[in-house]
């Protein structure tokens, strides 16, 4: 019985649902879209906000990824507050899987295969992922997936080797130090230039590794952080203790 | 010039700050985020004192709104803010009394948790207040099992599972507003929303709506809360009442004034306040442990602040952003001072607390806070109340406001019970310690003094009728 | 029909009977597995729409973190449903 | 005089007083007298210096000071200074906190005196009834609980009548109220709220029940309570009825035999109160309690003045208020004096304590004269008014009700003179000294004007007619000695002259004769010897009285209220079950409520 009305519900909900976005003009001309309206100068641009972000980002920005533009300029507020959800998933975590005694995993050694395979994987993979949010101004990817990725690497190295893991007071320091790098970026902002994560450094030319101004500083901030709390979740959940 | 993200950044500095820290000190640590929540309410109150002449608009990264992000902050969201803030402040005192480790993490997830509070207050961006939600939220979620027994996790379970799926369901609002109208920033939509497909309308404001609801602990959404509220560390539940509860309706009344101007709807957002209410008071009648009688009590509290906003004239709504900053106070006090009880008795029934308020330091805080959240004068939450039921009565809410006094009375009557139990004559009377009795009298002396003198929160709620008109 | 909705529509399918095995299985660990070819799954749709860094990041954390942290989280309890 | 000194010295002053007197440990209760005496100070000297004045907190409170609020202040700034001095000496367990929440209460009824605006009638109102709560709380937890809930309700139902006229006028002010916006239909409901509100306060039956049990507390406060802020709800009804709504509003329901059809009712509750609470007095073993329903039927006098309305009658009800506030302050204070000197509470376990104590049993005398009304204090000329008032208008079942309450009054004030102050002194009280200085002095304090507006009932009659003709009522016809009413008056002076003759050749017939002085025990017994409890005059008092009402008595207004309640709290426990604590049943309210949501939104677009 509660199965069925469990159903029903979550297909009522879907169809509801289903209905609404059905109404929403996907993948309809830029130019058909509202102009965006300025609350506080209180004037009508006239462009639409998806319009703008493409005309003008490689201007407002100096990245040539328009995604990033959007997650780590535009809306790098925004970023700010995931990492520190991130942040706070790991803290959470750490925080309830502490237990004052060390409590030793069971130890099964895997085999030669697996072995040898992690280890040959392990660089590429960190490389790969270190490629990811160094070019994320430029390439499609970022922090975010680099950092995934390069936590994917250590949780290889956790199953292939079952006595290895990461040294708990070092993730926690790079990840504090990635998060007030993130910070201080945005002071120093507020202080040069009057608004909080105001991209202050010099644009360079698009397409280059060092251009963008800020994107990349924070890009690999958001990297190593995402990465070592990635990391520190996968270890407090392996039941190594610190 | 106070700027209002560094309400936000100064938190999360140190937060990221104090894992550093605390591999030197943990004693450390706890001082810091005394400090912190202390400078952020002092800059919080610094930006009370600006907003007054006009809001402020803080564009961050330099991109005018709606491209980037603006912290948008008014006379209310500021005097909120500050409330917030400064509850905190008193709360991180009480931290002190918090022995269990890992004490660092708890530290810094206390000023996330504060951190996430005050920028759904001062946001002026969906989505943005979406992603202060899930901060809020998910250090919700680990403090509320911080206690690490089975009654935290079983809490934080189902907050979570209750949360997150209130959280859903404000993402799919604003990804369909944001699909219809290819804007975030608040004021852009208030000032588009009538383009709006109405059926698309409809469902992005019920999501949201329901979606802040949750953390607003309105019927029926607010079932995680006396589990949560029980579960979680003393200090933790006195936070949980004060801030993310505030920062809820807050954004609740931000989509139902500022951005949806809703009105046809208002009379259901007053039924749902008298549900509210009416499932808070008459359950918080039945309960025996302390801290869940609270809880229910909390939901009352809440729903009479949601009936405030849903009558929605200006003393209504000025009575409920009075009672949001009363009940603040006053349920902070009894969350610490509950603590305190369930420390002395060693017991969280109330029966067993017997005479262990019977110490002026305690007892007179206790008192206060009880008789505040009673709605009797010359306390904080008298002003609340009266407005609340006189904007009622104005819009000729005759037989709510009935019903509401009726389940007040019930409210009355369960905090009448356990104050006579805990000022009855017990076996001992133990003397509370610094970390306990210092913010339980700031709380009390803040409760009486805005009672007694409420000319300068009542200049700040004149703006608010501003505010129900769609304005900052 | 071309090839891209074709495709697409297989995967589509792949992943509701996917999600559809991982809600319903009584074995967590399948269920954990489950819930792993379907994130694998929605990577790759992510990649055919044109968000390659979204799938990247679906690959690492959908298909790999999170299936990983299940997995531990059914190793320290149990690994079948009452 | 402006607003900030009004406001000042009666409400600030106390709430200063209260903070300083909480830390003053032992001497609290001097330091709260001070500061009441310096109040006292100042109504005595702005005597008729009446104005109204607006003071800003934020709210802005309406505060007026007239000859309405000035009667009323005399009455309860009297009576706290008489119970402030009784409990210099009376040792009370901290007492700085029993002082502070004394002038709580003080300036809430201030306040509640002053205000002329509803927000501010309102905070005092509850001011002083959650300070009463605490001070209940004090010694009788159980019941306090039962007061709060009182209390609590009379503030709800003041706030609805507050309510209905906010909704036709949009304002606090007492004068908008009689612009004429509101229908008479709308002025029903108001003033039936608000006389229930105030009812409250008065005990009027059946909302009486609390008093019996607060009235139990410590004797101090509870003669400032039961003389002092009952007033309030006087005040209350007849601000309400008389100066908010007006006679033309009352009189727009229909008139009965020329009284309103609004306050008939509530003149035939307040008989029936008088009646009832003097039965109950009746057969109170407990001296508090019976002081206690003795209080409630003689407010029930109050309410009949309060609803006929007519001039003799309210004035007849102000004045009967006005003595009600000195002796049943008295009384209790003389039992709060006996209690603490013998520390029985049980009529029956005390006895002869007259010779002991005599001073205490001279003012108590001299209350009971006026509780009972006879003609020697004042507390006679106010009955009789009311009586007066209701006989003029032939009301056949207000004026028996009235009389045979009357009879029982008697009944009862024998019980406590014979009981506790005649008869055989037991051996264990045998050394039991008279009650302390300040005692007496405040007890001198409250029998002196019963007896000199016995004498020259003309002043407090001037005061009378300064109200009512503030109030826009006719004035009654008086001179100073007496009162002329359509079916006579009274003339004190008659009286008096009749008196004293009497008095002499009673003092020399005592004089002449002296009775002899017997044992208690030098008696026949038929060579049982009975307890000595058997023996007590005042045990088993009015058995055969209590016998005759024992069919009548088993009804209780108590337990109806219980059986309410606990209906209600079993619902309670079954709307506790939609927390079923299931995380899967709550994520079905999130989707169900989200349909619900949905559809009403969508029904309302």
């Amino acid at each position: 019985m509660k199965r069925v009305l469990a159903l029903t519900l979550a297909i009522l909900l879907f169809i509801v649902f289903a209905m609404a976005f059905a109404k929403i003009p996907f993948g309809e001309k830029m130019s058909n879209y509202p102009d965006y309206y300025n609350p506080i100068e209180n004037q009508t641009s006239n462009m639409s906000l998806p319009q703008h972000y493409l005309t003008y980002g490689k201007n407002d920005t100096g990245a040539t990824n328009m995604v990033t533009a959007v997650v780590v300029d535009y809306r790098g507020f925004d970023t700010l507050g995931e990492v520190t959800v991130l942040f706070l998933a790991s803290t959470g975590v750490g925080s309830l899987m502490y237990v004052e005694d060390k409590v030793k995993r069971k130890v099964r050694r895997s085999n030669a295969v697996v072995e040898t395979g992690s280890k040959l994987l392990f660089g590429f993979i960190i490389l790969f992922g270190a490629y990811i949010f160094i070019h994320g101004h430029l390439t499609p990817g970022g922090g975010f997936p680099g950092g995934a990725v390069i936590a994917s690497s250590f949780l290889l190295l956790y199953l292939a080797y079952p006595k290895f893991h990461a040294e708990h007071k070092k993730l926690n320091v790079s990840e504090s130090l990635a998060g007030l790098t993130f910070v201080i970026v945005g002071l120093l902002g507020l202080i040069i230039a009057g608004y909080f994560l105001y991209n202050f450094l010099p644009f360079g030319l698009p397409t280059y590794l060092f251009s963008a101004g800020v994107i990349p500083v924070i890009y690999v901030a958001i990297g190593v952080k995402v990465g070592s709390e990635l990391t520190g979740i996968v270890d407090a959940m392996m039941g190594v203790r610190e | 010039m106070i700027r209002p993200v560094l309400l936000i950044a100064f938190p999360l500095f140190f937060a990221f700050l104090s894992p550093i820290i605390g591999l030197w000190s943990k004693k450390w640590v706890r001082y810091l985020i005394i400090f912190a929540t202390a400078l952020n309410a002092t800059l919080a109150g610094l930006l009370l004192l600006e907003v007054f002449q006009h809001p402020v608009f803080d564009i961050i990264g330099g991109f005018q709104p709606p491209l980037g992000i603006v912290l948008m902050v008014g006379p209310l969201g500021a005097i909120i803010a500050f409330i917030i803030n400064l509850v905190a402040f008193i709360i991180s005192i009480y931290n002190l009394k918090v022995e269990k480790e890992p004490i660092v993490r708890y530290s810094m997830l206390y000023l996330l948790l504060v951190m996430g509070s005050t920028g759904m207050v001062l946001t002026g961006d969906l989505f943005n207040l979406f992603v202060f939600l899930e901060v809020t939220s998910i250090a919700s979620y680990s403090l509320a099992a911080y206690n690490k027994d089975k009654k935290g996790f079983l809490g934080a379970m189902k907050y979570v599972i209750i949360g997150s799926i209130g959280s859903t369901f404000v993402l799919l609002g604003i990804t369909l507003i944001y699909s219809e109208l290819r804007t975030l920033n608040m004021l852009d939509i208030a000032a588009r929303i009538g383009t709006m497909d109405p059926y698309v309308k409809i469902i992005a404001f019920t999501s949201l709506f329901l979606g802040f609801g949750v953390e607003a602990e309105m019927f029926p959404l607010n079932t995680w809360v006396p589990d949560v509220y029980d579960g979680a560390p003393n200090p933790i539940s006195a936070a949980f009442a004060s801030l993310p509860a505030k920062a809820g309706i807050f954004a609740l009344a931000r989509v139902i004034f500022t951005m949806f101007s809703f009105t046809n709807f208002l009379w259901f957002v007053v039924i749902m306040g008298l549900l509210t209410v009416f499932f808070g008071e008459l359950i918080a009648y039945t309960q025996k442990n302390l801290k869940r009688m609270l809880a229910y009590s909390s939901i009352g509290q809440m729903g009479m602040i949601i009936m405030g906003l849903g009558i929605g004239t200006t003393l209504a709504v000025e009575g409920a952003f009075y009672q949001m900053i009363a009940h603040a106070l006053g349920k902070a006090l009894l969350f610490i001072a509950a603590g305190f009880l369930i420390y002395a008795a060693k017991s969280d029934k109330i029966e067993d607390m017997k005479g262990m308020a019977r110490n002026p330091l305690v007892g007179i805080p206790l008192l206060i806070g009880a008789l505040s959240i009673m709605g009797m004068p010359p306390f904080a939450g008298f002003y609340g109340k009266f407005f609340i039921l006189m904007g009622g009565f104005s819009e000729g809410y005759y037989a709510i406001i009935a019903l509401f006094l009726a389940a007040s009375i019930v409210e009355v009557a369960y905090y009448a019970r356990f104050i006579k139990i805990v000022f009855e004559k017990g076996n001992r009377v133990i003397r509370p310690d610094a970390a306990t009795y210092i913010p339980l009298i700031l709380l009390a002396i803040l409760i009486v003094l805005i009672g007694v003198y409420p000319k300068p929160i009542l200049a700040v709620l004149q703006h608010v009728s501003a505010f129900i008109t769609g304005g900052a | 029909m071309d090839l891209f909705t074709i495709v697409s529509l297989i995967l589509i399918t792949i992943m509701i009977i996917a999600a559809i095995i991982a809600a319903e299985i009584k074995d967590l660990l399948s269920a954990a597995i489950a819930s792993g070819v379907m994130s694998l799954v929605v990577s790759i749709l992510f990649y055919m729409l044109q968000a390659p860094d979204v799938a990247i990041t679906e690959a690492a954390i959908g298909a790999a973190l999170s299936m990983a942290v299940m997995i531990f989280g059914i190793k320290s309890t149990k690994r079948w449903e009452k | 005089m402006d607003a900030l000194t009004l406001f000042g010295i009666f409400i600030l002053l106390p709430l200063v007083g209260a903070l300083l007197s909480y830390f003053g440990r032992k001497y609290a209760p001097i330091i709260a007298l001070i500061f009441v005496a310096i109040t006292g100070i100042f109504l005595y000297v702005w005597y008729g210096n009446f104005g109204s004045y607006t003071v800003d907190i934020g709210v802005k409170l309406n505060l007026t000071f007239d000859i309405t609020t000035w009667f009323f202040m005399l009455m309860i700034n009297t009576v706290i200074f008489s119970s402030l001095l009784f409990a210099v000496s009376a040792d009370l367990k901290n007492a700085g906190g029993f002082s502070t929440l004394m002038l709580l209460g003080f300036t809430g009824a201030n306040g509640v005196l002053l205000s002329r605006d509803f927000l501010s009638l309102y905070l005092f109102w509850e001011l002083m009834s959650w300070s009463v709560y605490v001070l209940i709380l004090r010694t009788s937890g159980e019941y306090a609980r039962r007061y709060l809930l009182f209390g609590v309700l009379s503030a709800y139902f003041i706030i609805m009548g507050i309510g209905i006229i906010y909704y036709y006028t949009g304002s606090f002010l007492y004068e908008d109220a009689l612009s004429g916006v509101i229908p008479y239909y709308a002025w029903a409901w108001i003033l039936v709220f608000l006389i229930l509100g105030f009812g409250v306060k008065m005990a009027i039956i059946p909302l009486h029940v609390w008093a019996p049990y607060a009235y139990s507390s410590e004797q101090p406060f509870v003669s400032f309570l039961s003389g002092g802020l009952s007033k309030l709800g006087t005040f209350g009804i007849y601000m309400s009825m008389y100066s908010i709504a007006g006679v033309g509003i009352l009189d727009s329901f229909g008139t009965f035999r020329g009284v309103s059809l609004l306050g008939y009712p509530f003149a035939l509750l307040g008989a029936i109160t008088a009646f009832v609470g003097t039965i109950l007095a009746i057969f109170q073993d407990d001296i508090r309690k019976l002081l206690a329903y003795s209080s409630i039927g003689q407010l029930g006098y109050v309410m009949v003045g309060l609803g006929l309305g007519t001039s003799l009658a309210l004035g007849g009800a102000l004045f009967h208020a006005f003595n009600h506030a000195f002796f049943k302050s008295l009384l209790f204070l003389g039992a709060g004096a006996v209690i603490y000197r013998t520390g029985k509470y049980k009529i029956s376990e005390m006895g002869g304590l007259g010779y002991r104590m005599p001073f205490t049993f001279l003012f108590v005398l001299f209350a009971i004269f006026g509780l009972a009304g006879i003609p020697l204090t004042s507390g006679f000329i106010s009955k009789w008014m009311l009586y007066e008032a209701a006989i003029e208008k032939k009301f056949v079942i207000i004026a028996p009700l009235m009389l045979i309450a009357s009879v029982g009054a008697f009944l009862y004030s024998y019980r406590i003179l014979y009981g506790i102050f005649l008869g055989g002194l037991k051996e264990e009280h045998k050394k039991v000294k008279e009650a302390p200085a300040p005692m007496l002095a405040a007890m001198f304090i409250l029998m002196l004007p019963l007896l000199i507006f016995s004498i020259v009932p003309g002043w407090i009659l001037g005061w009378i007619n300064d109200v009512l003709t503030n109030t826009g009522l006719k004035p009654i016809d008086y001179t100073q000695f007496t009162y002329y009413s359509s079916i006579g008056g009274a003339n004190m002076a008659t009286f008096w002259i009749a008196f004293m003759v009497l008095f002499f050749v009673a003092v020399a017939i005592f004089i002449m004769k002296r009775a002899r002085v017997v044992n208690q025990y030098d008696n026949y017994f038929a060579g049982e010897a009975p307890s000595s409890v058997a023996l007590h005059a005042a045990h088993n008092y009015y058995k055969p009285l209590k016998d005759t009402w024992a069919p009548m008595l088993k009804y209780s207004v108590d337990r109806a209220y219980e059986k309410f309640s606990k209906f209600f709290v079993d619902g309670f426990y079954e709307i506790k079950k939609i927390y079923t604590g299931n995380p899967q049943d709550y994520a079905a309210y999130l989707g169900i409520a989200f349909l619900i949501f949905l559809i009403i939104g969508w029904w309302l677009l």
